[in-house]
């Protein structure tokens, strides 16, 4: 991390990735905060001190580097190596504790008592209520009450963990309306209260930042790789909501022109259906929550809902850095739908012990399909990382759900969920 | 080329009367298109020197419960951007000068997807110039991000009416008010939209260190209420600007237009007479 | 693992932890499946390359070794130096991980091309079905019917792995008529079938190996706390429900007189009540499925059904070299009630950001204690190692009805379960 | 010192007559202890020449579910060691040989707690010779586990039944009826109690293996239902087990004895035939 260098890739002054991409749509209310934390952020990413004390916590905390793992049984099937990048072992049981510590990190540095979040399912909420646990802090967590209601588990986590949960009861109470209140809290509260902002998106110096404490993920896996196998990966991938966990993936490999980089979307009932989360492949440019970069908005520029069976894709906007990343070309960003990631979730599940989160299912079906064609076209050393960002242990009522096996009175003696036939078309009872 | 009066004029004037401009907000399309031209109508007649139009937006960041609720409901009634014109067009008319608030994504994205190449921004500004507005208000944007917004805005002779607030540094408060044109917006309370009882002890030196940076008048907002609260800030700025307290004088009364333009017509009163008293 | 000693802490022959304790009291039609077992598990004990192999998967694929963590802010409260081993960091949560991939190689040595497994709130199933997935063996788990439908999640999990879940309608339709269960299928099967026994308990050679599997545990943070701060622990602690975590952890240390040996079991209401699982403390010598241990039982020896709000520990016997350990005195157990493993809970989450399995809970409040009484005696620098066995994440639900959060719509803007409180005096609606 | 008969005088009775001998299973305490005293004189009756009375207890691994469901019904009607002994004493008195068979914990805590120091195999030998057993079959202990109970048998002059099953080694069919009294064990199939409709090919190559070692008489169990099986194995073994199919007597006669006497007559001469058949 000490040495990331600036590059093409990197953001300017203002914030603009290739010019075009991110910046700072905020109110002045909040630039004084903003310029601040890019200061601490600059400061803290040039001091060997802070990198160091990160690194330790990430390590001895956190449980970094995590494993890149060969899934043997995976590869063989798809004729390619395919290793997994196993975030899904860190604490709390996704990449987003790096992200968190470093930001809590940040605001210990700063000198400031509390944090606030926003959160959708939970995830990040519980990630932050952890950090702030971790370093004594004050922690607030804004939820939309309808996402309160639908995750109760996470509300309570992140309640043992200290953290108070404010139901947002305006908009539609999901995440866009606990990130405009959590915007609010700390427009009015700026001077003792650090934003611990979710995801590689929102003004900068976020994108940038959170990719900076989300980049071990890549500097990690290129470093294995090397070890390992002696070769960088022909191909890296992960799945795309707000970007974190790919972004954090990419920013390692952008110099080497040799491997591909894909994102994967939430591609929801298909994209033609318009009922879908891939921003980048079917959005159009705009601003939202404080970066210009791919938003789903109607002909007016008003945000419209999205939808994917996986509540931490499920993000109407994508971090800059990857608008642009995919304007130039560099990344690719192709759609996932909920039916392919899920049967990825079976297919990880069964062949390898793994159970994915289903954000992360989205990235195994995309890099399995690349893993399959760089197969046939470089033979089994061709090498695909594909980052399994988290665990899927949360998602086990929507597996329920989706696999059909509905009313635990009737368990059945068989597995389910046969990952090669369509799973909704077997009955639960077999 | 726009030939609608700057906001300016009306600070102007009411200078000239000795007292601070009234400037008052409510949404278009709140609580319907013709109940918001109605409803604005009524607060012209009353005593608002100056108009803002809010075009309500689905992520609004900047505002409280109050404007959010009825924005909510503007939305919900299936406001269009092209509305927002139709009502500044019936509210300029009056020939009170009418400025638009809006965040940044409905100007950017004006007329269509940027995929085709247009720029909504430049179309904006020219449909709000031909629609009789002044200018806008834009509270997501400041100036170093707003390069498009100002040059369009100069094209078509329009308010460019920027943000500064309590923590703002020197440097950015002269940056922002050599941006500006209209009015300077000073936000008088670090945090969100919404009616106070008492107006902040942050406002009147945030307006003194803006006046050290330009001649612009400045209006100060938010959280005015009554015309006790009004004339307070009067007797340090040069406009008065009230929003939240109109939006709930309507939302007081659902489904009660008439009742609601009363006590709109009430308040207006009020804090007309606030102005007056500083 | 490959340096196990024959020390005077081994079983003998007959599987016999002091001439009194353990043994194999089973029907003959078994003997040969667990001798045949024996000789498989002694001869690969002693082959250097199953024991590579099984240190590869360990290290590979579940995360070992497992980090030992230095929790400051619970340190600088009692006054120790408290070292956590983070089991709860394992691929799929706990430390049972390390039991299924060593018995699963072992039956991939053995040729066979089954597994069987009990289960009672699923842990040790979902933990089976996993090593089943990873070396592709045919899985089946019996799960008393009661359970099935208690802990439909973790039956999901199991058929999602590819594993086959039967609901046990016989008897309480619990976790002992799940062990019946797959004995009787066990005894019908032995040919193709290798029993996967999810606790260092039952006949023969399932105590030692068990602990041979899970010693990694000990044997890592032995080595650790020697690296890390260059002593000994004073004490190392652990719960005890089969007691698989807690031998895991106590072999590396039972040769070392110096550390003090704790194991904490669930006193459930109280021992006093009557309603508990605290067998060693509280139970009467006796056989259970097939070995002689502490049994919880009436005068006539049948078993009574144990209680304890963590279904881990909710069993009534106990492991044999336990038994054995508390006979001779080398180790003590002690008690730890409901109550006071949930504020350990509380107490973990809002200190370090670690929610930790209830079963663990029941380690971090004794081992806290222990910490206590060392510091006061031998000062800050008195050394504690807690098994921390398994993350809290399925223990929610409990947690939820325990602090009394709660409907869901009533989700409360404060942190509940003040550990510094009796949690359930609190109003959730505060 | 018992002077109770061995079983082995019951094969021998019935080598005598040239056939082979009929034990008789089923739990003490069901359908209730009085009750389970009716079904086995009606067993004895009607042919049974030896009785195994089975010890109802919690963590049955060895049992079927016909025969678990049993026991379970006696253990919820409250069932104590004490009261087996009481239908072992009622049993016996009709002359019968009469055994018991049981899982090894309620025999080591027989009389109670051993932190106290007593040894409950010790009392539970003697309280059974004294009501008459002649001995016990302990499906769950193997004569290397089995010193206490040898020891104990010995003393009180007690049959000791050990199993031997199709996968046991030659040198553990000779350790295990080396240390047999009475007859010797033979579990027919590799699996759980339970009555199917063809015995095992396993059974008489198990059988043969076992004479190879013994002169004891060597019983076949499980899963005979019926006159034509018992036959079947009556050709090759010293002795015919049944279980499971008169536990399903009495199960499919729920709240009627006598109807289930009835059946539990009927099939008890059906297999008595058969063993005469061979
Ligand atoms: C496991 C996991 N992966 C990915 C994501 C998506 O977020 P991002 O795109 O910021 O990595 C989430 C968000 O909740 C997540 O929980
Ligand atoms: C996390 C955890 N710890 C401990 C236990 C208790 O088992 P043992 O005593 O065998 O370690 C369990 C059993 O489910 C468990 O899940």
């Amino acid at each position: 991390m000490s040495d990331t260098q600036v590059s093409r890739y990197e953001a300017d002054e203002l914030g603009f990735f290739g010019e075009d991409w991110g910046g700072r749509f905020m109110p002045e209310a909040l630039v004084a905060a903003l310029d601040e934390l890019t200061d601490a952020w600059r400061d803290a990413m040039a001091d060997p001190e802070f990198v160091a004390a990160f690194e330790k916590i990430c390590r001895e905390y956190a449980g970094a580097p995590s494993l890149l793992y060969h899934a043997e049984r995976l590869s063989a099937q798809v004729g390619a190596r395919v290793l997994l990048k196993r975030e899904d072992l860190n604490h709390t049981g996704a990449h987003k504790i790096r992200n968190v510590l470093g930001q809590a990190l940040l605001t210990q540095r700063m000198g400031k008592p509390r944090v606030i979040a926003e959160t959708g399912a939970g995830q990040h909420g519980v990630a932050s209520a952890t950090a702030a646990a971790y370093f004594g802090l004050d922690c607030t967590v804004y939820m939309g009450a309808v996402d309160t209601r639908r995750q109760a588990l996470n509300v309570a986590r992140m309640h043992l963990l200290g953290a108070k949960v404010i139901p947002v009861e305006s908009g539609s109470a999901t995440l866009k309306d606990a990130i405009n209140e959590a915007l609010r809290d700390w427009v009015a509260s700026v001077d003792q209260t650090a934003y611990l902002f979710g995801t590689a998106a929102g003004p900068h110096p976020f994108p940038s930042m959170v990719r900076d404490f989300t980049r071990g993920i890549g500097d990690e896996a290129r470093q294995q790789c090397l070890d390992q196998y002696g070769v960088l990966p022909d191909a890296i991938a992960a799945c795309v909501g707000g970007g974190s966990n790919a972004i954090g993936l990419f920013a390692a490999f952008l110099d080497d022109d040799s491997v591909e980089i894909h994102g994967f979307e939430p591609g929801g009932d298909g994209v033609e259906t318009g009922r879908h989360a891939a921003t980048i492949h079917a959005g159009d440019t705009g601003v939202l929550h404080g970066a210009r970069t791919y938003v789903l908005q109607d002909e007016d520029g008003q945000t419209v809902e999205s939808h994917s069976i996986s509540a931490g894709l499920d993000y109407p906007g994508v971090g800059p850095q990857h608008a642009h990343l995919a304007a130039i070309g560099r990344a690719t960003y192709a759609p996932v739908t909920d039916a392919q990631a899920m049967d990825a979730l079976a297919l990880l599940s069964r062949t390898e012990g793994i159970i994915p989160a289903i954000e992360s299912a989205h990235a195994i079906h995309g890099g399995l399909e690349v893993a399959r064609r760089l197969g046939a076209e470089r033979g089994p050393d061709a090498t695909v990382v594909i980052n399994l960002s988290g665990r899927g242990d949360k998602d086990m009522g929507t597996a329920i759900e989706w696999f059909g096996l509905g009313d635990p009175d009737k368990v059945t003696a068989e597995p389910v969920g046969d990952p090669d036939t369509d799973p909704r078309a077997e009955d639960a009872e077999a | 080329m726009s030939t609608n009066p700057s906001t300016s004029t009306a600070f102007d004037t009411a200078r000239a009367e000795g007292r601070a401009a009234l400037v008052g907000y409510l949404p278009a399309g709140f609580p319907s298109v013709e109940g918001s031209v109605e409803a604005i109508k009524v607060m012209v007649d009353a005593g608002c020197d100056v108009i803002e139009i809010g075009m309500p937006y689905s992520d609004p960041v900047m505002d409280g419960p109050t404007i959010q609720a009825a924005a909510q409901q503007a939305l919900e009634g299936g406001i269009r951007t092209t509305d927002l014109m139709r009502v500044v067009e019936a509210v300029a008319a009056t020939g009170a000068p009418t400025v638009v608030m809006t965040y940044w994504n409905p100007v950017e994205h004006y007329g269509g997807s940027r995929r085709t190449g247009r720029s909504g921004v430049e179309l904006f500004a020219a449909d709000l110039a031909s629609a009789g507005g002044a200018g806008l208000i834009t509270p997501d944007l400041t100036p170093d991000a707003g390069g498009e917004w100002i040059a369009a805005a100069d094209e078509h002779d329009l308010d460019k009416v920027f943000l500064v607030a309590p923590s703002s540094t020197p440097e950015r408060i002269a940056m922002t008010t050599a941006a500006c044109r209209g009015f300077v917006y000073a936000t008088a309370v670090m945090g969100v939209t919404g009616a106070r009882t008492t107006t902040s002890d942050l406002a009147a030196p945030l307006v003194a260190r803006t006046r050290e940076t330009t001649d612009l008048p400045v209006g100060v907002g938010l959280g005015v209420s009554n015309g006790d609260q009004a004339a307070e800030i009067a007797s340090y700025a040069d406009g008065v600007i009230v929003g939240s307290a109109f939006v709930r004088a309507l939302l007081d009364h659902p489904d009660d237009l008439p009742g609601g333009l009363r006590a709109l017509r009430a308040l207006t009163e009020d804090l007309a007479a606030g102005v007056r008293r500083a």
